[in-house]
């Protein structure tokens, strides 16, 4: 039964230190939530209270019904994957799994049934009886989540799970866990640091600062419209373009002055009625390569050509910077050539200067 | 040790007996002589007549391997009116040890992981109490613990004795295992509690299986040091406890009469033996030991 | 069963003869061979007079002592426990520890064959609350005959100038002049015979027994000073920690010319199997007419239990009993406590010194009237007086004197 | 800061109380901590105290309550041999210490270049620990004896000149106890370094070598910085002993020649026992009780933040 979680004003703090102050975050019943951010913005503190494994120092913790704020671990119905897998290492694989339901005093054979079927779920039948050492790192890792899975519980915690593993397995183990949701239904609970992970996952993200959410939203709109100039950064690779400029209204229409240049904003963008300071922030497929599009360009000359497979990313120095492109694949072009960029002034996101806040 | 180079490698090999490797082994063997020496000394001493020991050099080889001396320290050497060597005190020194080994290993083990993973209020006050505990000379604490096991009826018994080796025990044994369970992974222990386990169950299905190495450590560092011990066995464990060191120091230390030294060297290395011979079979889990935990500070 | 028979037969015999179980447990720290033999004495006296002794020794005054403490604070004293007649007893006695032989004593003694000096060190508020076993005497010399013989020396010197003269010629034979065991203590003994042989006993007892400081500042102390400090020139390189007896078997292998200290030391000896006047000599330290004497003596305390109070009586009575006493003194080499023992089993050098006994000269040591402290800080300005060459007498004498105030 | 799509969602449900206090306390691990705080209370603090109590007193062989102010404290210092130990024993512990850290590291990195037969040179070195001080002592005491020991044997072979009478020279006599000490300890700090050099990265010998980087030169400047938990460890335990140090004194020289090996502990043992001086002994104890204090807490506290800052947090 996927229940709902919510953290209500919630402060928690080391010392004279808060990492996190007047936290407020709900949690659908069955949703993945990713909590994204840079190292010590407090997301794995948090989680090791929703755990029950660090205290707080206000606020509140709900999950489903019930005011879990004081409850013990293992009274918060959620089971918790860690980053070093923290399997017990004087375990074998079959004792890793069924210890908590060991210590819950669960009758023997159904111990054995669960272990059995998670065993299946997760394809460790053939290293039931091995110990964590002789597992290889994914082989650890499906440990860790089936010690979470053999327990039914309601919540899953996972503080960035897949960190350490290699790009391989770790693209299929998300894989997997994906699945895993939306098999279950459960409510989960990610961190990460790696966006790429969130982006697949989430159903919402969270991304995170100093203890401070700064934006909560779907993955989609977190890409596309980011609240901030903070998420704008944090999110894509390369990251957004940024134009730093100025919004100047002119005959009942706004333009965008920048070193650039001067360029007539379409309606789909912000207008503004007096002249105010912002960063424009193009994603770099939002940059375009020529003047056949119409869209308003300067000109360029290619630094360097990353090519990635499916697309190409170009990297183009322009007199006021440099800027990344997203081409197709097969694009052909050379290091140094002049080209001329245009910009979709039209799906960009613009953030005050000051505030860095969306307009 | 594996040689990192196959053989079929091609080419001239590389001479590996240079002048460094040479000087690590000769710098290897003065320090072996060092340490070996004082050893080496004590035992041709334990094989020599008095006429031997008193003309000879120490060095020398004794004349003839005489194991007599060892038998009379065992088994007949004099200590007053009593002539029963130190055999005596052997049995008391392992019932002793063994208790208070045992006792304040598990008194370590608990206390650092306590003091570690759940770290409750006044932790560090007791830490740092604890860590100055161990520069205290025991002589200070004679005269109160004397009161003390006198009042709770256990001055002059075993149980005394064992209780004072597991006092005075507590902060290397706190040490050790603090330090141990620092370089555990903290996530271990959450994972734990996610599990559902409480304290004890954590203590002795996760902590305890996975500090064999630091157990075998401490517990011979306490070993060595409740057997070796003479003070404290002498004043709290009552004369009919005395452990093995007594009977030594009684054998050894006469204030007047004849020395005889070789009965003297014998009935050391007697006393030195069960700890000896500990280090002899466990040393390598001593060495893993420490390798796997006191690597954080 | 070879065992238990014997055992069981005197348990039987115990308990039919005797109402009550005089056992006493004794603690003392003589455990050398000497000493073990001396203590037999005793324990078969107790023994045959119907008690059981066990027996509680521990080597080394210093644990013995710790361990006794420990008990006596623990409230779980021994029946019986050896000790310097002295300070160290008297406090005990003054806090109540400690049980009067008074009745048992008297009863054993007659009036006047015991030396004042001495009675008037185990007794307290006029009851007597120690049962001597003998007496040790400082201030005493032996020498290798050989030696002297060899370095064409005919007389055991008398003065100190005759002293140094000899030591001279061993020295020049190739020999250690002086036999020395560097420890503090010993070399506090060697210290005191000095500073009597120079200021007398007259003024020695003034000085140790009433505390008059004036002593130290005379001449003749600071004469002490110097003859003791010119010694350090003729012991060898080993002698700094060296023990009595290793300093002993210098004197028996005929390395070493003399050794001053203590009579116990003839122990060794005999061991040896040596003889006084044909290999070994002895004679007291130069310039000397009088012994420092040291009582050993057996102390009793409060154990609440009534049998041990009579086993204290009946052991008190066997230490006292004259045949106890000689045999006692012939295997540990003291001086039996009374002076109407039959002496004649001793040797030479007993019987100078029963004939000094005799004639009243004797003074009590430092341990028997100063403190432990105060003793303590003799042995400490003394060591290392004699451990570093560059101290001066003055230095010395001020260090000394602090052991008084300090103590 | 929350942007549009809304995390401020639910208000806060009726009834809402504030956290005060910890409500969820480790009782468990309270209770397992009680024997040890038992031990410190009663006997570690107890003992102090008494101590402290003690020294204010005129007590001699026995505890009294007769109040003396702080007498015994001007006798204490009053009396050379006190002085003469602390200076003695800080020689001492500075050259024990360093002496011990520094023979077991070399020890340490000699059995880490891949020696043959590793265990036995490990056992050779270790042994000693296993010996008590009071033994260390007896053996070395042979051994340093000019008459009998290592000079005399040097000497009868024809080495005049070779002379080792550390034992009975007053101002050697200090490092003889230290030498021994060494002796003793540095198996176990051999091992303690072991495993610090057993835990270093292999990546980094690779790179040092690859680098060109003298082997003397990688230990000093980028394998000892590293074993930084082995070296306080190894520091931590022969302070300890160093501070304590007693059997090794009274068994080797006794403190002598003269005071020149007189120490603390001994001083409070003979006062306690020998000299019949408990209130002097409890000063002596008092005073080195509270410089113990004094440099170990800092060092604590130092400790403290300095994991904190490492960790970043707790």
């Amino acid at each position: 039964m996927p229940v709902p979680v919510s953290l209500r004003s919630v402060a928690i703090g080391y010392g004279s230190t808060a990492v996190v102050k007047d936290f407020d975050l709900e949690i659908a019943a069955g949703e993945f939530l990713v909590l994204l951010g840079p190292s010590g913005c407090g997301k794995s503190t948090l989680l090791n209270a929703i755990a029950g494994l660090s205290d707080l120092s206000d606020g509140e913790i709900w999950i489903g019904e019930r005011n879990v704020t004081w409850a013990d671990p293992k009274d918060r119905g959620i089971g918790m994957v860690f980053q070093s897998y923290a399997l017990y290492p004087n375990m074998n694989v079959e004792k890793n799994l069924s210890f908590g339901l060991q210590v819950a005093g669960m009758a023997k054979d159904e111990i054995a049934r669960r272990v059995k079927r998670t065993a299946a779920i997760l394809q460790l039948e053939p290293y039931l009886q091995r110990r964590p050492a002789a597992l290889s790192g994914g082989q650890r890792q499906r440990v860790a989540i089936g010690r979470a899975l053999v327990r039914d519980v309601d919540i899953f915690l996972f503080d960035e799970p897949l960190s350490n593993l290699d790009a391989k397995l770790r693209t299929e183990l998300r894989v997997e866990i994906k699945k895993l949701h939306q098999e279950l239904g459960s409510t989960m609970i990610y961190v990460t640091h790696d966006q790429v992970e969130a982006m697949t996952l989430a159903d919402r993200i969270a991304i995170m600062r100093d203890g401070v959410i700064q934006q909560l939203a779907s993955p989609r709109e977190i890409y596309h419209r980011p609240a901030n100039l903070f998420v704008a950064g944090f999110i894509g690779s390369p990251a957004m373009n940024l134009v730093s400029g100025a919004l100047v209204p002119k005959a009942g229409k706004t333009f965008f002055r920048s070193e650039l240049g001067t360029f007539e904003l379409p309606q789909s963008a912000p207008q503004s009625a007096e002249e105010r300071a912002v960063i424009a922030g193009l994603r770099p497929e939002q940059i375009v390569l020529g003047t056949a599009s119409g869209l308003p360009g300067f000109a360029a000359k290619v630094s360097v050509i990353e090519a990635m497979g499916p697309d190409t990313i170009l990297w183009c120095e322009a007199e006021s910077g440099v800027f990344s492109l997203r081409m197709p694949g097969d694009f052909a072009g050379a290091v140094g050539d002049s080209v001329t960029l245009g910009l979709d002034l039209a799906n960009a996101s613009y953030f005050d200067s000051a505030s860095g806040k969306r307009l | 040790m594996r040689d990192p180079f196959p053989a079929t490698a091609r080419g001239q090999r590389p001479q590996r007996l240079t002048t460094a490797r040479i000087g690590l082994y000769a710098f290897l063997l003065i320090a072996a002589l060092f340490f070996l020496l004082p050893a080496y000394v004590m035992i041709v001493t334990s094989f020599k007549s008095m006429g031997e020991i008193r003309s000879a050099q120490i060095f020398s080889l004794p004349q003839m391997l005489d194991w007599s001396y060892w038998l009379e320290a065992w088994s007949s050497a004099c200590a007053g009116v009593n002539c029963n060597g130190v055999s005596v005190g052997f049995w008391n020194s392992v019932k002793i040890t063994v208790p208070a080994t045992i006792l304040s290993v598990l008194l370590g083990a608990v206390t650092g992981y306590a003091l570690s993973f759940w770290k409750p209020p006044g932790s560090k006050l007791l830490f740092a109490a604890i860590t100055i505990g161990g520069f205290i000379p025991l002589q200070i604490f004679l005269f109160p613990m004397v009161r003390a096991t006198a009042a709770l009826g256990l001055y002059n018994s075993l149980a005394g004795i064992v209780l004072v080796h597991v006092v005075f025990g507590l902060p290397l044994t706190t040490l050790l295992f603090r330090n141990y369970y620092a370089a555990i992974p903290v996530e271990l222990f959450k994972a734990a509690r996610v599990d559902g386990a409480g304290f004890w169950r954590i203590f002795y299905a996760l902590m305890l299986p996975l500090s064999l190495p630091m157990l075998v450590v401490a517990g011979l560092m306490q070993m060595t040091g409740i057997w070796n011990d003479f003070l404290l066995g002498l004043v709290f464990a009552g004369r009919d406890n005395l452990p093995m060191t007594v009977q030594l120091n009684n054998i050894v230390t006469t204030t007047t009469g004849q020395r005889e030294y070789n009965v003297h060297m014998a009935a050391t290395v007697l006393t030195a033996l069960v700890p000896l011979v500990a280090y002899f079979v466990s040393g390598r889990w001593f060495v893993r030991g420490i390798t796997a935990g006191s690597v954080k500070g | 069963m070879r065992l238990l028979l014997p055992s069981l037969t005197a348990l039987l015999l115990v308990s039919t003869a005797q109402a009550q179980d005089l056992t006493a447990e004794v603690a003392h720290s003589w455990t050398s061979g000497g000493e073990a033999a001396a203590v037999k004495v005793i324990s078969d006296a107790f023994t045959a007079r119907g008690g059981t002794w066990v027996d509680w020794s521990v080597a080394g005054f210093e644990s013995a002592n710790a361990a006794y403490i420990s008990r006596l604070l623990a409230g779980d004293p021994p029946t019986a426990k050896t000790a310097v007649a002295g300070p160290e007893v008297t406090e005990l006695i003054a806090q109540g520890l400690m049980n009067d032989i008074d009745t048992a004593f008297h009863a054993a003694v007659p009036d006047g064959v015991v030396p004042q000096v001495v009675l008037d060190a185990i007794t307290m508020d006029g009851k007597v609350y120690m049962a001597p076993t003998g007496m040790h005497a400082g201030s005493w010399m032996f020498y290798s005959m050989p030696v002297f013989e060899k370095a064409g020396i005919t007389e055991a010197p008398t003065s100190w100038d005759e002293f140094f003269a000899a030591m001279d010629k061993i020295k020049a034979a190739g020999l250690v002049p002086i036999a020395w065991g560097g420890q503090s203590w010993q070399e506090g003994i060697v210290f005191h015979a000095v500073v009597l042989s120079t200021i007398g006993a007259e003024a020695f007892t003034k000085l140790y027994k009433d505390s008059d400081l004036s002593v130290i500042d005379t001449p003749e102390f600071a004469e002490a000073v110097n003859v003791f400090g010119r010694m350090r020139d003729y012991v060898d390189a080993g002698a700094p920690g060296r023990n009595w007896n290793d300093a002993t078997a210098m004197v028996i292998r005929d390395e070493a010319g003399v050794q001053l200290l203590s009579d116990f030391i003839k122990g060794e000896f005999t061991t040896a199997g040596e003889t006084p006047g044909i290999d070994y000599g002895c004679a007291l330290t130069p310039s000397t007419d009088s012994l420092i004497f040291l009582a050993d003596a057996f102390t009793f305390p409060k154990t609440g239990n009534a049998d041990e109070d009579k086993a204290q009586a009946l052991l008190a009575e066997a230490v006292l009993d004259p045949r106890v006493q000689a045999d006692f003194s012939a295997l540990k080499g003291s001086l039996p406590i009374r002076t109407d023992v039959d002496t004649s089993g001793l040797d030479a050098c007993a019987q100078t010194a029963i004939e000094l006994v005799k004639q009243d000269k004797i003074v009590p040591d430092a341990a028997m009237t100063l403190s432990p402290a105060i003793n303590g800080g003799f042995k400490d300005a003394v060591g290392a007086f004699f451990a570093d060459p560059a101290m001066t007498s003055e230095a010395f004498i001020e260090q000394y004197k602090a052991a008084f105030a300090n103590g | 800061m929350v942007d549009q799509s809304g995390a401020r969602t639910t208000a806060s449900p009726p009834g809402r109380s504030k956290v005060t206090g910890r409500l969820r306390l480790p009782v468990a691990a309270m209770a397992a901590l009680t024997p040890a705080w038992l031990i410190i209370l009663l006997v570690y603090l107890g003992t102090t105290v008494w101590t402290v109590q003690i020294s204010l007193t005129k007590s001699r062989m026995l505890p009294s309550s007769e109040f003396a102010g702080l007498s015994q404290y001007q006798r204490l210092f009053g009396t050379a041999r006190w002085s003469n130990s602390i200076e003695n024993v800080l020689t001492f512990g500075v050259v024990y210490v360093l002496g011990a850290m520094v023979v077991g590291l070399l020890l340490a990195i000699a059995i880490d270049r891949r020696v043959r037969f590793e265990s036995a040179w490990r056992t050779m070195f270790l042994y000693p620990y296993a010996l008590s001080f009071i033994v260390t002592g007896l053996m070395w005491q042979w051994l340093m004896n000019p008459e009998i020991g290592i000079q005399a044997t040097a000497r009868a072979a024809g080495l005049g000149w070779f002379t080792f009478d550390w034992t009975t020279r007053s101002d050697m006599a200090i490092y003889a106890v230290a030498l021994a000490g060494i002796w003793q300890s540095a198996g176990l700090v051999m091992v303690l370094m072991l495993a610090g050099l057993r835990g270093i990265d292999a990546d980094l010998w690779r790179a040092t070598r690859i680098e060109g980087i003298p082997m003397w030169r990688t230990y000093l400047t980028i394998v000892l910085p590293q074993l930084g938990p082995s070296v306080a460890t190894a520091f931590m335990l022969l302070t300890m002993g160093a501070v304590r140090t007693f059997d090794l004194v009274v068994a080797l020289t006794n403190g002598g020649p003269g005071q020149s090996t007189e120490v603390p502990a001994k001083f409070i043992m003979d006062s306690l026992f020998a000299r019949q001086d408990l209130g002097l002994a409890t000063a002596g104890a008092t005073v080195m009780l509270f410089t113990v204090m004094a440099v170990t807490i800092p060092i604590l506290y130092a400790r403290d933040i300095w994991t904190r800052r490492q960790n970043g947090r707790l």
